[in-house]
């Protein structure tokens, strides 16, 4: 049998690089396949495989094998039929184990496009200790007014803590995901039923703004141009009171051989202004296979092999449980081995509060949480973000701010003839 | 101006010069001393210089994440492909350019550098297409083309202005002396030149080897040189500041060394013509 | 062999005629020397017999054959130039060779051909230096060495020696000329240099502007120069010119006398004057007389040491016999 | 030189080269023409139509279309003036005697070896971070409040990082030009009584004009079409302060994947670079045959 | 007034001693040549006066003033280089106003001088040219044109005309020579040339591996050489130096005879050989004598036109009065 190789373009994280470095037991079991791995910056990724995709479309000579895309992605490619369906995956895969809010968004008129490789939500992390010193306590399920006022009281500046650290870097996945989840717990949405933008309704207003209020007054400099790694370095460091972000950071600030902090972490669901929703997201990263690749059965075995639960449990014997991707298996949750770990249940707890289908207050014609899942988000998202970014760096008011992406929005929506 | 220096002025323009320098060259010193500290170190406040661990251990966690050296050969035959190529085609044009001059030869070559201008990312599309469709795509040849492309016209230029240093005299004589044109341009030009093309051979490997848009946009995995190496690692999660910073000693080491051992020949042919 | 015939030759650069048609007949093993001033078309001649420029006009016989289609190398030329054009990468045996090598000849017909060169133009001990460890006298000897092994039918020489010092000059002068002697081939020297052109040539051909002045031997030009610019040209210093008054004298335009042709005496003499500057040699004494009553300052020579200094008054006679006249036109009149 | 031969071998030496300058020229440029009259998205396949002048419309409407054109002229004009002010003043460093100048010959050259995308990681996490980085570090041990460049002085900041990485290849021709100077016109003017900084001003600077237009030359080409730096330290922002033309074409046409849009704006780019570039070589040109 | 002494001075580049301290004394006025062949230190000790390098030993007074510690622009000097290094950005006008710009004269006598020195000079039709547009010859002028509009105490030449060809270096020569006569001021005069340092000297100075072998007048050199350094150097062609037995029959270890103090017959005389080349300009004749039963060739030089040619045999008489006999260390022995 010749053997085939797959390329496999993954984004840079650190579940996806400990794959790499474990993936010499797949291709020991099986040895006609060799593996070719493309890491990228999520950017990069994303455009090169885009471009790959889009150009190739079901022709055979994609460039890709496998390709890691995220939640965003996976219905518009599945729908302009990119994707190989993987519903012939093997029994002891066992599909309904998935997490329903996970594979519901996987999932387009009932087939399987893309096998999760971890999920996240987003949650508060915050120092246990500098709570106590501020005499605070944070309950499971805080309110943003609890936030502020614990932010409040933790920022001591001159010694570099800072009550809140917030994602600001513009960009779609940085500080649009993190402020659209917020809107949707202020009870904003994007667009109403007839994609119209909503960035001029109270709800935004109040939204940007008391996140400005938030970032500028207890967050640390630079934060414009903070994301997840800047502000996760900076937690580590022990320089941020609390942190709303992704629940796979989880396993990085509670890690000893990084954190400084690691055994003062506490954690929550995000906040809520008590309109019913939280202001937590819902990704995941998936792997698919391009429908223009030339190993197609090849790519699945692999794709099958690194979302098993198989592949968890080598995690797990090789670097620990805490390490295991998150979030894609109930029956990870039901290991009791795993509930040890202590960010298990909150974890757990924010992906199922999140609810891609119904993510806002009010009805909307789109579903994602932190995303609008139409191909023009992407841009759109970045035009949106780089005014968030503005707002915040103090070049435009936040009234400004949403008045710009108020305008940029509704031309985008035009050209792209939403409104006939 | 050859008055006595004195050894004050001497040494004030030493401490000077030095300060200057070092306060230059300190961000590559700065990257290349932090990829042997530890994550924390890397980032410990106040900054650490000289006592600290020194450990290896990110450069182990680099090679481990990425094949380096095959990386690194692509960039080695890709840079060094393309620049040869371009001379083979540029040495003809710069001769005729330089020898045969016409009323149009500056207008061509200054029509040669225009095409310079043209901006990637407006024409990626089109040739993302042209490449899929001629199996060029994520082939060392593709890179080599592009590269050959769009260097030729700084290849052009800079023999051009070697060449017309030259005295027409010479290659006179060895027309006299019976060379043909194949023989002039092997035997006499181009023997005569090397110190000429040695530069611009060395300019423009490193412009290839830095080359960033078509390199990454262009490849997968066979071909993928250095600058898709380290775009792996433009935000990986967590603290990475030092594996960050041997990623790119790794990416720039073998570059900065070559410019280093051939600076003089590289500053010697970096004037195009702009110091008569 | 080596007769160049030039039938009609000429040379346009785009509208510029810079040489108008002009015949030339040129004797197997004859030393002949373009001479006249910068930019009269001196290079562009010999560069047009050398199958370097294309003519215009006209047609270059070599030995009685067609040469102008011919490319430069096929008509069996040897150049000099006045940069040497040497190849510098080169050894100075492989400079020597180039030009075998080129006609693929046998290694062992190069070496011999090398070794003779470099024993007759004194270069056996620097063969393995490169040009550019070699002083200027000795590259210019690797040029003509260069030439000498292709057994050329003619040498070009373009102002070979222009780049050297005056001392130099004076040898390698020396040496092209017994050269000259011992080979016996004909070679075509360009020069501006009339001094170089009178000592060296068997022929001299004086160009102006493209045309041709007179063509002769150097003492024919001296003797009997045809017209006023080749009297002004050949000779130095410069033949003294007059016109008016004193020109009339002799019933001619303008007349002409060598400055080693005016005899001077502090007390008596034909013309008067006043000593502008005066050049003391030891050997001969040139004075530059001013306020003589003629309209030029006269230049005279005397031989040996004169007491005479700037600001002194002098008078000077010519030899009559060694005066030139000349008509309105600047040609020569019958005497 | 001049024979007819020659001149035909000439044309046929040169064919190769132009030929293939040609062909990149024309060839993406007339796919990017034809693209930009297209309502063409990636993601849309299969739902290519005509689009007329629509795409240009739009791109020229983009609110972020001046700024972004303002600050392409900013950024070249920025980084231009820093670096051949300081390659200037370099060269004149570099020209004096002092110990150890072929080593600190090579401390300033380094800098133009760096990849682009390498510059700008190290620039924008290991010094101008505002909490990490080292100025922040000096700020603070010097008693002030650090800067958060790439918040404040988003396009400075870049200015700054892309200045570091082309003052290196201003420096070393001005000062290869700087050392050609005869130092007898130095002398000159020194025995005709001009003090030091007269013969810079007279002398030396205008010796210097030729490499300086070189310089700026062979800058504006890769100054033109800034990318790594950008994408990695600002992504174009905040809002729109750090977006070049080169970077809006890059949001429109890879980030939408609008590849009608985009080729518009690559066909603006291609024929504003091209007014930049006949501006230089009118320059240039008048520079280079003195 | 420009009256410039030199006591002791000396130069050394590092270890290497270029200049052996030296005494010297220029008068106001006078036109004195530094000649010597290339590398002898003239151009050093000429920028030592300058003030471009600093002495190593010794004092430069100026007037009697000490101005070694002074810089160049202090001393009132002008300088003339060999380069002419004129400003290429600049026109002429502007090449000759900028000393005057830097001492800040105000405009109408800017505009006075530079009128004064065009026409001196004959550049009025150049001024607003550039450099780069004009003659060799025509930038020597404004090189001149630039020294003289500051009025200086001296001026100083580096070889001006060495870059210049033949013809126009004999121009330019007079030119000097004239501006000399006319403005009186002290000139210092580099060359390795020595005809140009007889013919425009006052005093010479021959240099030698940075001694001062001789001074004096040109025809003092040109009759009484002080050593056979002196004797090689002064006089065009060269002296004719024999060792051997033609010395030792004027008891001395060399002997000189100057070309032109030696007769030529066809059928008797002294020395008896065969012309090797024989030069004919018309004025002279120059053999060149090879075979003559001495160590050395003879060159030998006769008036006018004389009818021997290469390969003939000529009989060779030396003035008796006019050989220079020197000792086993080269000098001068009395007569
Ligand atoms: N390629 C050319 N194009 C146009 N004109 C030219 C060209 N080459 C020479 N000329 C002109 O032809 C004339 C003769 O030039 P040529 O070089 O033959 O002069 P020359 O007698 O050799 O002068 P010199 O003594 O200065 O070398 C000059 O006026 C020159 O400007
Ligand atoms: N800056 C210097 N450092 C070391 N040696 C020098 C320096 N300048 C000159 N010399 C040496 O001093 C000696 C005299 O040089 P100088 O230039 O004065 O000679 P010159 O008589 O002017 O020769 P030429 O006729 O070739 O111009 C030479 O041997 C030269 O090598
Ligand atoms: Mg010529
Ligand atoms: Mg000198």
């Amino acid at each position: 049998q010749d053997s085939v190789t797959l390329t496999i373009a993954t984004v840079n994280n650190g579940d996806m690089i400990r794959m790499q470095s474990l993936s010499d037991e797949f291709t020991a079991q099986h040895p006609g396949i060799k593996l070719e791995w493309v890491t990228l910056e999520e950017n990069v990724l994303r455009q090169r495989v885009t471009t790959d995709v889009a150009t190739s479309g079901a022709s055979h000579d994609a460039q890709y094998d496998v390709v890691t895309v995220g939640t965003y992605e996976v219905p518009i490619w599945a729908g302009q039929g990119w994707l190989v369906p993987l519903n012939d995956l093997p029994a002891e895969y066992d599909v309904d184990d998935l997490l329903p809010a996970i594979r519901n968004g996987l999932t387009i008129d009932g087939e399987l496009f893309a096998a999760p490789f971890y999920g996240e939500s987003s949650m508060v992390m915050y120092r246990k200790d500098l709570m106590e010193k501020a005499g605070l306590e944070m309950p499971d399920a805080p309110s943003w007014d609890l936030i502020k006022q614990a932010a409040a009281a933790m920022t001591d500046k001159d010694n570099e803590v800072y009550g809140i650290c917030l994602r600001g870097k513009a960009g779609w996945g940085e500080n649009v995901a993190f402020l659209s989840a917020m809107a949707n717990s202020y009870g904003a949405r994007w667009f109403d039923e007839n994609w119209t933008p909503q960035f001029d309704s109270e709800p935004w207003r109040n939204t940007l703004t008391d996140y400005l209020d938030l970032v500028t007054n207890y967050g640390p400099p630079g934060a414009a141009s903070n994301g997840f790694n800047e502000n996760l370095a900076l937690f580590q460091q022990g320089k941020c009171g609390m942190w709303i972000d992704a629940t796979v950071a989880a396993s990085f600030v509670t890690n000893p051989d990084e954190s400084t902090v690691a055994d003062q972490v506490g954690f929550a669901l995000a906040p809520d202004n008590g309109l019913g929703k939280r202001g937590n997201w819902l990704w995941a990263w998936t792997l698919g296979i391009p429908a223009g690749s030339q190993h197609v059965d090849a790519a699945k075995q692999f794709v099958a092999w690194a979302t098993s639960k198989e592949y968890t449990a080598l995690i797990a014997e090789n670097e620990g449980w805490a390490n295991v991707p998150p979030g894609t298996r109930k029956s990870l949750y039901d290991n009791p081995e795993y509930q040890k770990v202590p960010f298990a249940k909150m974890t757990l707890e924010s992906i199922m509060a999140a609810d891609p289908i119904n993510p806002t207050v009010d009805p909307v014609p789109y579903t994602g949480v932190q995303f609008v899942a139409i191909p023009e988000f992407q841009g759109i998202g970045t035009l949106v973000g780089q005014q968030f970014s503005a707002a915040l760096a103090g070049q435009v008011s936040a009234e400004q701010a949403l008045q710009n992406a108020q305008q940029l929005t509704t031309r985008e929506m035009t050209r792209a003839g939403y409104f006939k | 101006m050859a008055r006595a220096i004195t050894p004050r002025r001497k040494a004030i323009m030493t401490v000077i010069a030095w300060t200057i320098g070092l306060l230059i060259f300190f961000p590559i010193f700065w990257t290349v001393l932090t990829s042997f500290k530890t994550e924390a170190e890397a980032v410990a406040t106040p900054p650490r210089f000289l006592f600290f661990d020194w450990t290896l251990e990110n450069y182990a966690a680099v090679q481990e994440r990425s094949n380096y050296f095959r990386h690194f050969w692509n960039s080695v035959v890709i840079s060094f492909g393309s620049t040869l190529i371009g001379l083979i085609i540029a040495i003809p044009a710069a001769w005729a350019m330089a020898f045969v001059p016409g009323k149009r030869t500056k207008d061509v070559l200054m029509w040669m550098l225009s095409t310079k201008m043209l901006p990637p990312v407006g024409v990626l599309v089109p040739l993302y297409l042209l490449f899929r469709n001629t199996g060029l795509l994520d082939t060392r040849s593709g890179l080599i083309i592009i590269l050959t492309l769009i260097n030729l016209p700084i290849i052009i230029w800079m023999l051009y202005t070697y060449f017309r240093e030259i005295p027409g005299e010479i290659l006179e004589a060895a027309r006299m002396d019976g060379a043909t044109l194949k023989s002039e341009i092997l035997y006499v030009l181009t023997p005569m030149a090397v110190p000429g093309i040695a530069s611009t051979l060395l300019l423009n490997v490193i412009l290839s080897w830095n080359e960033a848009f078509w390199t990454l946009n262009l490849t997968a995995a066979n071909a993928a040189p250095l600058t898709a190496f380290i775009a792996s690692y433009s935000s990986p999660e967590g603290l990475f500041y030092a594996k960050l910073s041997a990623a790119s000693t790794m990416a720039i080491a073998p570059i900065l060394i070559l410019g280093w051992f051939s600076q003089k020949q590289l500053v010697r042919g970096l004037t195009f013509g702009a110091v008569k | 062999m080596g007769r160049i015939t030039l039938e009609g030759v000429a040379k346009r650069f785009g509208e510029t005629e810079v040489i108008p048609p002009l015949n030339l007949d040129i004797e197997d093993g004859e030393f002949v020397v373009f001479v006249g001033p910068s930019g009269c078309g001196k290079s562009t001649l010999l560069r047009l017999i050398a199958g370097l420029e294309d003519v215009s006009d006209g047609r270059i016989l070599i030995d009685g054959v067609d040469a102008t289609p011919l490319s430069p190398a096929k008509r069996g030329l040897a150049m000099v130039f006045q940069s040497y054009a040497l190849y510098p990468h080169m050894s100075v045996r492989k400079n020597i060779a180039f030009p075998m090598r080129m006609a693929g000849l046998d290694e062992a017909e190069q070496k011999r051909r090398i070794d003779n060169a470099a024993k007759a133009l004194n270069l056996t001990d620097y063969l393995d230096r490169r040009p550019g460890q070699l002083s200027g006298g000795q590259r210019q000897r690797v040029a003509i060495g260069r030439a000498i092994v292709r057994e050329p039918s003619a040498f070009l020489f373009d102002e070979p020696l222009s780049n050297l010092d005056a001392a130099l000059r004076v040898g390698m002068r020396l040496e092209i000329s017994e050269l000259h002697n011992r080979l016996k081939t004909t070679m075509i020297y360009v020069t501006h240099d009339q001094v170089e052109a009178m000592t060296m040539a068997d022929k001299i051909v004086v160009l102006h502007a493209g045309r041709i002045e007179q063509v002769g031997s150097p003492l024919e030009l001296y003797r009997n120069p045809r017209n006023v610019f080749v009297a002004g040209f050949i000779g130095s210093p410069k033949m003294n010119l007059f016109t008016g008054d004193a020109a009339r004298e002799y019933g001619a335009e303008t007349i002409g006398v060598r400055p080693e042709h005016i005899s001077v005496s502090p007390d008596s003499g034909k013309w008067k004057g006043r000593i502008g500057v005066s050049e003391h040699l030891g050997s001969d004494t040139f004075f530059y007389v001013e306020d003589t009553g003629l309209a030029e300052a006269v230049t005279v020579r005397a031989d040996g040491e004169v007491a005479l200094r700037h600001g002194d008054t002098i008078w000077m006679t010519p030899a009559e016999d060694k005066i030139h006249r000349f008509d309105a036109n600047g040609d020569r009149m019958a005497p | 030189m001049a024979t007819k031969a020659s001149k035909t071998a000439a044309r046929l030496m040169i064919s190769p080269a132009v030929i293939l300058l040609l062909m990149w020229m024309i060839v993406p440029l007339a796919m990017t023409v034809y693209f930009s009259l297209l309502r063409y998205n990636l993601l849309m396949p299969g739902m290519e139509s005509w689009a007329g002048l629509e795409n240009y419309r739009y791109f020229f409407s983009d609110p972020a279309f001046t700024s972004a054109l303002v600050n392409t002229l900013l950024l070249v004009g920025g980084v231009l003036l820093v670096s051949v002010t300081g390659g200037v003043l370099m060269a004149l460093l570099l020209d004096q005697p002092f110990w150890g100048q072929g080593f600190v010959r090579l401390l300033v050259l380094a800098p133009f070896f760096v990849m682009p995308t390498v510059s700008a990681l190290v620039w924008k996490n290991m010094f101008m971070n505002p909490v990490n980085g080292i100025f922040a570090w000096l700020f603070k041990t010097l008693g002030m409040q650090p800067v958060d460049f790439l918040t404040e002085a988003p396009l400075m900041s870049i200015i700054g990082i892309v200045s570091w990485q082309w003052l290196p290849f201003a420096s070393l021709i001005l000062l290869t030009a700087m050392q050609s100077l005869d130092s007898e016109q130095l002398e000159a003017a020194e025995m005709d009584g001009a003090p030091t900084l007269k013969r810079f001003w007279f002398i030396i600077l205008p010796h210097l004009s030729r490499a300086i237009t070189v310089v700026i030359l062979i800058e504006t080409i890769f100054l033109l079409s800034v990318f790594a730096e950008i994408l990695v330290t600002t992504n174009g922002g905040p809002g729109t302060a750090t977006t070049n033309l080169t970077f809006l074409v890059y949001v429109q046409s890879l980030l939408q994947f609008d590849v009608g849009l985009g080729s518009a704006g690559g066909v603006v780019a291609i024929i504003l670079a091209n007014i930049v570039a006949i501006f230089l070589m009118r320059m240039i040109g008048k520079n280079l045959d003195a």
